[in-house]
């Protein structure tokens, strides 16, 4: 039996695998994954490539990007969907920016956590709907946790984020709501999927198969039992106590298809991301 | 007219040269060993060296080479420090180099700044000394026409001969103008012309200025000429014998000229004298 | 008992510096995400060094750090004394140095991924490359820098071309060889931390950036202040073995 | 003569350059290395030309540029000062070497979320840091220059009464000159990568954000450029270098 | 027993002291130069040289400071190539160094590795020549003996005098068995007697050996004690006067001796016609 090498960043939308890979349900249907956390999103298609890993959990915009330069990727199934009922991802403001509105971000300074990133994409586009030039906008990539402080200093005057770290800038006072960005978006399309090297994915078909499978029971016990699933998650994403137990966990969906793409194929071809229109349909393995 | 040769330990009481009483006041304080010894890795280089430099003497030291001459002159400038004796100059003892005290050293290709043009290298000796800037000029242009080397004044020491970097060293130190000079066989690279007319400079430019004068040679010929006394030292002394195999006083008219004094039946007797003396002592 | 008194005098000024930032974090409350106290600090490291994770961080860094520097250092070092003795490969080569030198290893941090993935030998690839350059620059000039009348002593008194090498340019470059493979030692650890902060899934690097994720910023000062304390021990190796390989009768060969 | 020795020399340089490069083409043409990875020269050179004339890389090389210099001259005064205060007083180099040999192996990636939480995102932040990883081979090769100055020309100096001042202007300086080069030289590379690291974890804009963004989307013929720019920048400004070294170093030939 | 005062450019046809017939075989080679000129930064510093060396003969050069003695001999050697003109060892051009060509170095301090020992550096020539292990340890005793250093083998250069670190050059050069042996002022940092002794050192072996020597000394007596002809070389020759300004054959039978031969009339003579002749010359 091969083993799976499993890499993935230390963010919720990957409970169902941390549950699957705890509950067993990869064992049962004969996958020997190992999880490994990787400290940049952006360094997964580079290990996929390279067989250092076979599975990758990556963003849409990393895979779209990644795949319209040459590399030969693929998605096989999701791992989380936009909610435009949650609270993530959220636009912030540093108190006493006055900055309610994106009419009032023109010429400031926003902090993203990647250039080219998914909150980056979608709040250019946000801004873009909201009928300002995203162009009049300056993004500044910006570590999670130096978020609070560098609004704190006036380096950056507003933050484009996610839970704990916007309770966590409210909580200190730094920083304010300006809005919740994924609620003015539709709900369902992918925000972080499943990737693998399309050689691998089509030598391993049962492989691809089967770990759909466990992720779709794994998805049904999140639902079932919430207090397991934080315990599960503490073992794969290390931070304290207390900050778990506020965590959210995003709504999640293994099933993946090329709609749940063209949102980004879509925004990215119209901030100048991608040379090429991208053939979603090629990039998704069934 | 005759050799004085001094035993051991006692130093002449009074100043019998005409040199001596040319004494400047810059350099009216008597250098005093006093019972001086220097352990170097363990083993006794100098031992129990006593005498007395009067203020304007030129005292010449021969010896042996590797008999401790080079290290008797860095024990005067306090760079070495005894092992136990003092050094005393004016009565005071001394504590570490100081300005009035020149030294001209043995290896001359290290002791000048590779950086620095032969100018340069003069100007250093100015530059302590806080000389003003527009005096600099023709005080070194003055110094280096003193030791020929006025048309080299622009190159660096690595392209000098070494006789050439030997007189540009002689010059830092003239510049310094010293009260006590001491020289480290200053001339062993130098042609036999060049050398004569540096000696008659040299001996002409301290009876001027009253310095008193460390000259080490290992050329008889040259101390005998030179100097007012000359000192042989003993190689190896180990702990029972002194240092200070001879202190022999040369009684001859100054100015001293290089035909004449040469043939003086009073120079070939001294020459003589010291070198059945030195070739005793040998081995 | 003066050396002593010498030693602690070099620990005073730090130890005032975290004194006067404990006070000041204490006096200002500050409550952050990035920074953290001293006394946090030193709890985390204690912590750390007590379950192991930290030692065998270290050794993975170390592991990786020591292969590229003597895959990279061991051919800079050879390159080097190349082209410092023949003048003709020096000047040849020099262009292609010169290009290639300034390139920063982090800009290959990227295309190393892609060729190796990540693990060690995209590791050694990138610290090497980066110890290759200062140690052949180092060791070049190390040569280029022998006494001439010694080289020339050597010539003529007939030592064939290897035995001139070894018993005069070697030894006399020796000094100024070592201070380069010092410097070689300090990049090649930060090469390698900043490899394992970029990409690598393991080592001191991914320790740190793992302890920011996870909102420990006492833990990633406790990794921070390893670090250099792990560079501090690695120097003051080579210091000794600077010592033993210099005494002071040959220390003059060095200028 | 001579020159035309010099002359003959830079050709065969230039020529071995020349050939490497036809390597690479011939590697690249030949697909041995998917041009995912490993771009032709041709396609890089079209990159570059097009950033520099089109696009922005123009600015972004001036910017890095800039950052460079800055830093670096901020490394080489602050590096050669404390250097010589360091290698003349024994009383300084007991205090404070302890700690910079401590603070010397941190690699400066590393040291900048620190800065970026004491001083925030700005630029003098990133010159700071750029400053403070380029100090060190100034520092290190400015404290062995003083400290292997000839003893006779120390003895020199204290015969001939120099004062402490004088001593480091006229003595130490000069003799640690040659080897405080070095470090600068060095200084000077080490400047460039950090500028580029700068920006690329500090966020501001320069070749650094234009190479990572060119990494992250896999676009290798402008990663290429970026880097192959990069190299010009730092064979120019060795260039430059070399020339101010062989005008104050004179005396050595 | 008259000084053979040679035209410039002319050269005795004849080999005519006994030396010269006790040359061995290694030393079988006649040293030619050929109308040699030399610039050096711009200067020129050795113009239209033209004389020949007879195997096993003893050539003397002596000549103001700067004048290029060190130079000529760095062209002997090869290190130095001239401007114009060629210098040819049996008929073969010198081309670069080789090992039966020895030179003592003028800047002692620089030439001896300062960490090795004064028995490791003499060792340096022996490994050259490829003598096997065992048999070094004596011969470096031996030859450290020659020059009165065996109590000091252990040393390092550093520790010693300079007219110690000279004897442990000359020391290393006999080591090589030279056929042909450069000097350049060897003798300048000893001590009259250590000097004596080794002039009559040096003198007794390469007579044995027949040794062809080119020996820089700016000591006239030296040069007349030693040779078998004394060249002066004239400063600043610029390009209308060779830089030979005399050559003069030394007649006087050897082996010679410390005493009795500076006494000879003969000597004394052609120590007088050098002497005039080289004032004449300066400035
Ligand atoms: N640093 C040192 N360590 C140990 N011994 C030393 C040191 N320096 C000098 N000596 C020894 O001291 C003795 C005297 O040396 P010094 O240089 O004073 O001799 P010198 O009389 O000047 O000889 P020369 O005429 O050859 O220059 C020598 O035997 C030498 O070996
Ligand atoms: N590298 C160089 N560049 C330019 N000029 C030089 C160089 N080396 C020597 N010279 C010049 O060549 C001349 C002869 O030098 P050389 O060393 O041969 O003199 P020398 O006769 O040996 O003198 P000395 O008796 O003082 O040692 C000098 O005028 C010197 O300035
Ligand atoms: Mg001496
Ligand atoms: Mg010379």
């Amino acid at each position: 039996q091969n083993k799976i090498n499993l890499g993935y960043t230390a963010v919720t939308d990957f409970t169902a695998a941390f549950v699957a890979k705890e509950e067993g349900y990869f064992k049962k249907r004969g996958l020997d994954v190992d999880m490994q956390l990787l400290t940049i999103t952006s360094a997964i298609p580079a290990a996929l490539q390279s067989d250092s890993i076979q599975v990758g959990g990556t963003v849409p915009t990393v895979l779209l990007q990644a795949v319209d330069s040459g590399l030969d990727l693929v998605a096989f199934a999701n791992a989380s969907i936009n909610d435009n009922t949650g609270k993530n991802p959220a636009l912030l403001a540093r108190t006493g920016s006055n900055i309610k509105s994106a009419q009032d971000l023109v010429g400031k300074k926003v902090g993203v956590p990647g250039v080219g990133g998914v909150m980056h994409v979608l709040i250019r586009r946000w801004i873009m709907e909201k009928g300002v030039d995203p162009k009049k906008v300056t993004y500044i990539e910006t570590a999670f946790p130096q978020m609070s402080d560098l609004l704190k200093a006036g380096t950056i005057d507003a933050v484009a984020t996610a839970d704990p770290f916007s309770t966590r800038i409210e909580q200190a006072g730094t920083g304010a709501v300006v809005s919740y960005v994924g609620r003015d978006f539709p709900s369902g399309f992918s925000n972080v999927l499943y990737a693998a090297n399309r050689g691998w994915a089509a030598q391993n078909p049962a492989q691809v198969q089967a770990f759909r499978e466990a992720l779709v029971e794994a998805i049904a016990f999140v639902e079932k039992e919430p207090q397991k699933t934080r315990a599960h998650i503490g073992k794969y994403i290390k931070l304290p106590a207390p900050v778990l137990e506020t965590l959210p966990i995003p709504k999640m969906m293994a099933d993946l298809a090329a709609p749940r793409l063209r949102f980004w194929a879509e925004s990215m071809r119209q901030q100048g991301m991608l040379k090429n229109e991208p053939n979603l349909s090629a990039v998704i393995v069934k | 007219m005759n050799a004085q040769v001094v035993p051991l330990g006692q130093q002449p009481r009074q100043a019998s040269s005409p040199r001596r009483q040319a004494a400047g006041a810059g350099a009216s304080k008597q250098i005093r060993f006093d019972r001086v010894c220097l352990d170097l890795g363990g083993r006794r280089i100098i031992n129990d060296l006593d005498f007395v430099m009067e203020p304007g003497e030129f005292v010449c030291v021969v010896g042996p080479s590797g008999c401790g001459k080079t290290t008797l002159l860095r024990l005067l400038t306090g760079l070495v420090k005894p092992s136990t004796g003092a050094i005393t100059r004016g009565g005071v003892e001394i504590s570490g180099p100081s300005r009035d005290v020149a030294i001209v050293f043995q290896d001359y290709g290290k002791a000048l700044l590779p950086w620095r043009t032969v100018a340069g290298n003069v100007s250093l000796a100015l530059e302590a000394m806080a000389v003003p800037k527009e005096e600099r000029a023709g005080r070194i242009a003055d110094l280096l026409r003193k030791v020929g080397l006025a048309s080299h004044a622009e190159k660096y020491p690595s392209q000098l001969s070494g006789g050439m970097q030997q007189r540009l060293q002689i010059a830092r130190c003239l510049a310094q103008e010293p009260a006590v000079l001491l020289m480290d066989e200053p001339f062993g690279a130098l042609d036999a012309m060049t050398r004569q007319g540096l000696q008659d400079e040299v001996a002409g430019l301290v009876e001027e200025l009253g310095t008193t004068v460390l000259f080490i040679t290992h050329d008889l010929d040259e101390a005998i000429y030179l100097g007012d006394r000359v000192i042989a030292l003993r190689a190896n002394p180990g702990r029972d014998s002194s240092s200070l195999a001879q202190s022999i006083a040369i009684d001859i008219a100054r100015p001293r000229d290089q035909l004449a004094t040469r043939e003086e039946p009073e120079f070939l007797r001294l020459r003589r004298h010291l070198f059945d003396f030195i070739q005793e002592h040998h081995k | 008992m003066r050396t002593l008194a010498m030693r602690l005098r070099g620990a005073v000024v730090p130890l005032a510096l975290l004194l006067l930032a404990e006070a000041g974090m204490r006096a200002a409350g500050t409550q952050s995400d990035a920074l953290a106290r001293p006394s946090e600090v030193a709890l985390a490291l204690g912590e750390a060094l007590g379950d192991g994770s930290l030692l065998r961080a270290s050794a993975q860094t170390l592991g990786a750090g020591g292969a590229g520097l003597l895959v990279g250092g061991g051919l800079g070092l050879a390159a080097g004394l190349w082209f410092g003795l023949s003048p003709l490969a020096g000047r040849l080569s020099a262009l292609t140095v010169e290009l290639l030198k300034p390139v920063p290893s982090v800009a290959l941090i990227p295309i190393a991924m892609l060729l190796f993935g990540f693990g060690y030998r995209m590791e050694i690839l990138v610290v090497a490359f980066t110890c290759f350059f200062p140690m052949l620059m180092l060791s070049q000039a190390a040569v280029a820098g022998v006494e001439p009348r010694l080289l020339e002593m050597g010539t003529v008194i007939g030592l064939t071309r290897r035995q001139r090498v070894w018993k005069i340019v070697l030894p006399a470059a020796l000094p100024r060889i070592l201070v380069g493979f010092r410097l070689a030692v300090g990049i090649a650890l930060v090469v390698a931390v900043t490899v394992e902060i970029a990409a690598n899934p393991y080592g001191l690097g991914y320790g740190l950036m793992i302890a920011q994720q996870s909102l420990r910023p006492d833990l990633m000062f406790a990794f921070l202040f390893w670090i250099g304390a792990l560079g501090w021990g690695l120097n003051a190796l080579m210091v000794a073995l600077q010592r033993r390989c210099i005494t002071p009768f040959n220390q003059g060969a060095a200028s | 003569m001579k020159d035309r020795n010099g002359l003959i020399a830079s050709a065969g340089s230039v020529a071995v350059t020349l050939a490497l490069l036809a390597a690479w083409s011939a590697v690249s043409a030949q697909r041995w290395i998917s041009p995912v990875y490993l771009p032709s020269p041709a396609a890089t050179w079209q990159a570059l030309s097009e950033g520099l004339l089109q696009g922005e890389l123009l600015a972004l090389t001036l910017g890095t540029v800039e950052r460079m210099c800055y830093g670096w001259l901020l490394a080489s005064i602050i590096g050669v000062a404390l250097g010589a205060a360091i290698g003349v007083s024994p009383m300084l180099r007991a205090w404070l070497q302890p700690m910079l040999e401590l603070i010397r192996p941190l690699p400066a990636s590393s040291v900048m979320p620190v800065a970026i939480a004491l001083f925030g995102l700005s630029p003098g932040m990133v010159l700071s840091v750029i400053a403070f990883g380029a100090l060190w081979p100034v520092l290190l090769a400015t404290v062995h220059g003083f400290g292997a100055v000839e003893p006779r020309l120390e003895e020199v100096g204290r015969v001939l009464g120099l004062s402490r001042l004088q001593f480091i202007v006229k003595i130490g300086l000069p003799n640690a000159l040659a080897d405080a080069f070095g470090g600068v030289r060095l200084a000077l590379t080490i400047a460039l990568i950090l500028a580029v690291v700068g920006e690329m974890l500090a966020a501001q804009q320069g070749l650094g954000t234009a190479i990572l963004a060119a990494a992250r989307s896999f676009r290798s013929a402008d990663l290429f450029a970026g880097v192959a720019l990069l190299g010009a920048i730092g064979f120019a400004s060795n260039a430059l270098l070399h020339l101010a070294e062989r005008r104050m170093l004179a005396w050595r030939r």
